[in-house]
């Protein structure tokens, strides 16, 4: 299994397709089903597939963990942040400060499309960071 | 036994109120927050301090499961 | 800035977590700065608090019933200055010890502030999930050390309350599917109109959210998670857990019966208060029986806490105001003396190695002021008269005997009698002559040996919680000052 | 049986689960199916016959006049209830593996027998 290519090469060439759903579902998430969270769980799915297929050490020298670890951090900071930006610019925080733009096209709905993108990011980097903490205390992949 | 108390629960949902409260979020929605997907529109605009939590405790998951599995 | 203040008081700590586990510097700093940072402009509220406003703040800016809104009020600020100022000494009672790294600060001042952040909210769903936060942060600081015992009494502690937060949660579907809003206040106007129409479904939420808030709280029935946790966790994780962790689940508890399903009619109806003083009779009875038997220390101190938390429900329970002041008055007496003692038993476990209560023979010669102490703290438990313990307590038998309930001060005398009779032992325990002093003597030398610093940061806190219950025992006008105007908000509901 | 009480059932099995089973991941299993059944009864409520998906039309002039929308208030909220089911299983499931390593044994019988 470990050394099967078929399933490297396969792994390898869908990566990309992989990653590109998981954001389109993040940039889409104000206009069709999905959001944030599953655009990050559908771009975790993607390392994990790495990681199932090519074993972890491989995966850690794309993607390292610490690097993920802090991606993390600075995603819910980004969060409060821009949840503070409401309360510099005048409003409560939270507020939907950003011209709220025409209705059904990709740029509106304001402040909605950073924080599908820090949800995304931020649930990326701890669904893969998850798994990993699971994996290398088992360490048999 | 159980079976019987949970069939006997007869819950009537549509309470008259109950549909003016909906009917503002169907109306307005799309007015107030841009966004034509309602889901969205109330979990990152009129709920968006609840998702702030939600991610803070997944955040604390990841932190749990790595703090527990580090040492030993 | 200065009308923003209720969020930023939540978000402050969160933030200033996240720095600290990022960069890792000056983490004790961090933490001291943003809790007095919060505890500052808590008190800045203090004087329209007073005065009877009532603080909302509308997250996102969509008004009440609509989003997510923060309510301050005179029980909120209540409960929030105590949780506030038990974890400022919890902090402050950690820094000498150098296990904790800058995952235990992260997950305190997580806890922290999320507990301040359920006791501010003013939705019920929003309620749930930061309940949540302070679950998982629970169950992380009991597991800290990561010993075998400690990993079972928190998964023990992550079932039962999982279980019993899914029960909120479906407690809170069935109110959202009558009422359509999530907002405490619109659903408690709306509510005689459902009852009328469908009574069994809002019993129903009721009794899901007494049973869920009960295994927050320990209610006898729901308490097998309580000792385990409680005993088990790093002292000052154990302080917090007592003093305050508990008196969330009981603030959701008040906020619920009082606040929601608080009509005239709905509560003659259902008769809730009925079922406080009977749990809390039982509560009261068990936690002073099971504590007697314990032979480990913080197990029984673990015990005590239950003994005492059926002591506040039967004086909300009673439904009468002395009895409503009398237990607000002991939740804040509860938090300070049993903290406090919690960071006793640390001292003395950690000084002389062992958990059982026999082993601390001569421990009153060796380190009096601790010892005295822990006397004065225990004396406070028991209820005997200069100390804040025997206002509450004494307040709480005034109204059950107003209330028409004599047998219920008889029941709260007798269990008294056995709180004394356990913590007795321990004091005579303390000041008796030790029977073998070999292995005693050589740790407690190491222990004088510590730096200076250390034995400051561990016994100040101390000393300035017992002088607060020994200040409130001798001035209890003072504390009665901050609780009278919480008093009139359950009473207010009620007559309403 | 509509789909409120079906919900009620499930809780009531997963109920069973935690509560009888032996094995700790049976118990996380339950929990998992407690989880499951509140999201089942929050959408149960907010179904409204013959609903549609609360999408809206691009265009304004096709509004919702003579469509009926399923509430979309339960979803947003099941959303971050999921997530907090995910994060408690992953707590769960972290504590048992830790605990297996120290005790060689998940059945809770033996656990707590010491």
């Amino acid at each position: 299994m470990k050394n099967s290519k078929i399933i490297k090469t396969l792994a390898q060439k869908l990566l990309p397709f992989i990653f590109l759903f998981g954001f389109y579902l993040t940039f889409h998430g104000h206009l069709s089903p999905g959001g944030g969270f599953q655009g990050g769980v559908v771009i975790a799915t993607a390392i994990i597939l790495l990681t199932l297929s090519y074993g972890i050490k491989e995966t850690e020298n794309r993607f390292k963990e610490k690097q993920l670890r802090v991606l993390e951090k600075f995603a819910i900071l980004a969060f409060i942040f821009l949840g503070l930006l409401g309360i510099f610019f005048g409003y409560p925080f939270l507020k939907n400060f950003l011209p709220l733009g025409q209705r059904g096209c990709i740029a509106s709905a304001g402040l909605m499309i950073p924080l599908n993108l820090v949800i995304s990011i931020k649930v990326a980097a701890g669904m893969t960071g998850i798994f990993y903490a699971l994996v290398k205390y088992r360490g048999e992949i | 036994m159980t079976i019987l108390i949970i069939g006997s629960i007869r819950p009537e949902y549509v309470n008259p109120r109950n549909l003016d409260y909906i009917n503002y979020y169907l109306e307005n929605g799309v007015k107030d927050t841009g966004a034509i997907n309602l889901v969205a529109s109330i979990y990152l605009d009129y709920r968006a301090y609840d998702t702030l939590i939600e991610t803070v405790v997944l955040f604390m998951a990841v932190i749990g499961v790595t703090f527990i599995l580090s040492k030993g | 800035m200065l009308n923003h203040l209720p969020i930023l008081i939540i978000i402050f700590p969160l933030s200033i977590a996240f720095i600290i586990l990022l960069f890792k510097k000056y983490i004790i700093a961090l933490s001291i700065f943003s809790i007095v940072f919060s505890l500052a402009s808590l008190l800045k509220f203090a004087p329209s608090v007073y005065k009877g406003q009532i603080i909302s703040y509308h997250l996102g800016g969509w008004p009440a019933p609509l989003g997510v809104s923060l309510l301050i009020d005179n029980l909120s600020f209540f409960f929030a200055l105590t949780v506030l100022l038990i974890g400022m000494m919890v902090i402050i009672y950690s820094i000498p010890d150098k296990k904790y790294n800058h995952n235990y600060y992260f997950l305190l001042l997580i806890l922290l502030s999320s507990m301040v952040g359920t006791i501010f909210t003013a939705d019920i769903f929003n309620m749930y999930i930061l309940y949540d936060l302070v679950a998982i942060a629970t169950y992380l600081l009991i597991a800290y050390y990561q010993q075998g015992v400690a990993l079972k009494a928190s998964f023990n502690y992550l079932l039962m309350s999982a279980v019993g937060l899914s029960l909120f949660l479906l407690g809170v579907g069935s109110l959202y599917a009558m009422s359509g809003t999530l907002h405490i206040a619109s659903i408690s106007e709306q509510l005689p109109e459902i009852f009328a129409h469908n009574p069994q479904i809002i019993i129903m939420s009721l009794v899901l959210a007494i049973t869920s808030m009960g295994i927050k709280m320990a209610m006898v029935p729901l308490h097998g998670w309580l000792p385990d946790a409680h005993s088990l966790a790093p002292s000052p994780v154990s302080a917090i857990l007592s003093g305050v962790v508990v008196k969330v689940g009981l603030y959701c508890l008040i906020r619920l019966i009082f606040g929601l399903f608080s009509t005239e009619k709905i509560l003659i109806n259902i008769g809730s208060h009925y079922i406080l003083m009977i749990f809390g009779t039982i509560t009261l009875l068990f936690g002073a029986m099971m504590a007697f038997t314990q032979i480990d220390l913080k197990r029984m101190l673990a015990y005590s806490t239950i003994n005492q938390i059926g002591l506040i429900l039967i004086g909300l329970g009673i439904n009468i105001h002395s009895g409503f002041q009398g237990a607000l008055f002991h939740v804040l007496n509860h938090a300070l003396l049993k903290s406090a003692l919690f960071f006793c038993a640390g001292i003395i476990i950690l000084q002389s190695g062992k958990r059982k209560i026999h082993d601390f023979a001569g421990y009153g010669e060796k380190n009096p002021l601790v010892a005295f102490c822990f006397v004065v703290l225990s004396l406070g438990v028991i209820g005997i008269p200069p100390m804040n313990g025997f206002v509450s307590k004494f307040l709480i038998c005034l109204g059950a005997i107003e209330a028409g309930y004599s047998i219920l001060a008889l029941v709260i005398v007798f269990a008294s009698l056995i709180t004394a009779a356990y913590y007795f032992r321990v004091i005579q325990i303390f000041y008796s002559e030790p029977i073998q002093s070999n292995s005693n003597l050589s740790n407690i030398d190491v222990a004088e040996n510590s730096l200076f610093w250390d034995k400051f940061f561990r016994l100040w806190p101390i000393y300035i919680l017992t002088g607060f219950s020994l200040m409130l025992g001798i001035l209890p006008s003072l504390g009665l000052s901050l609780v009278r105007p919480a008093v009139k908000i359950l009473l207010l509901n009620i007559i309403k | 049986m509509t789909p409120i009480n079906i919900s009620l059932l499930l809780f009531m099995i997963g109920l069973y689960g935690v509560i009888s089973k032996n094995n700790l991941i049976k118990k996380i299993i339950g929990l998992a199916i407690i989880n499951a059944s509140v999201v089942l009864f929050f959408i149960a409520i907010g179904y409204r016959e013959g609903g549609l998906a609360p999408i809206m039309s691009h265009s304004e002039t096709v509004d919702s006049a003579n469509q009926i929308f399923v509430n979309p208030i339960p979803q947003a909220l099941m959303l971050t209830a999921i997530v907090v089911s995910i994060s408690l299983t992953a707590v769960a499931l972290a504590l048992v593996v830790k605990i297996y390593s120290k005790y060689k044994t998940l059945d809770v019988q033996k656990l707590y027998e010491e």
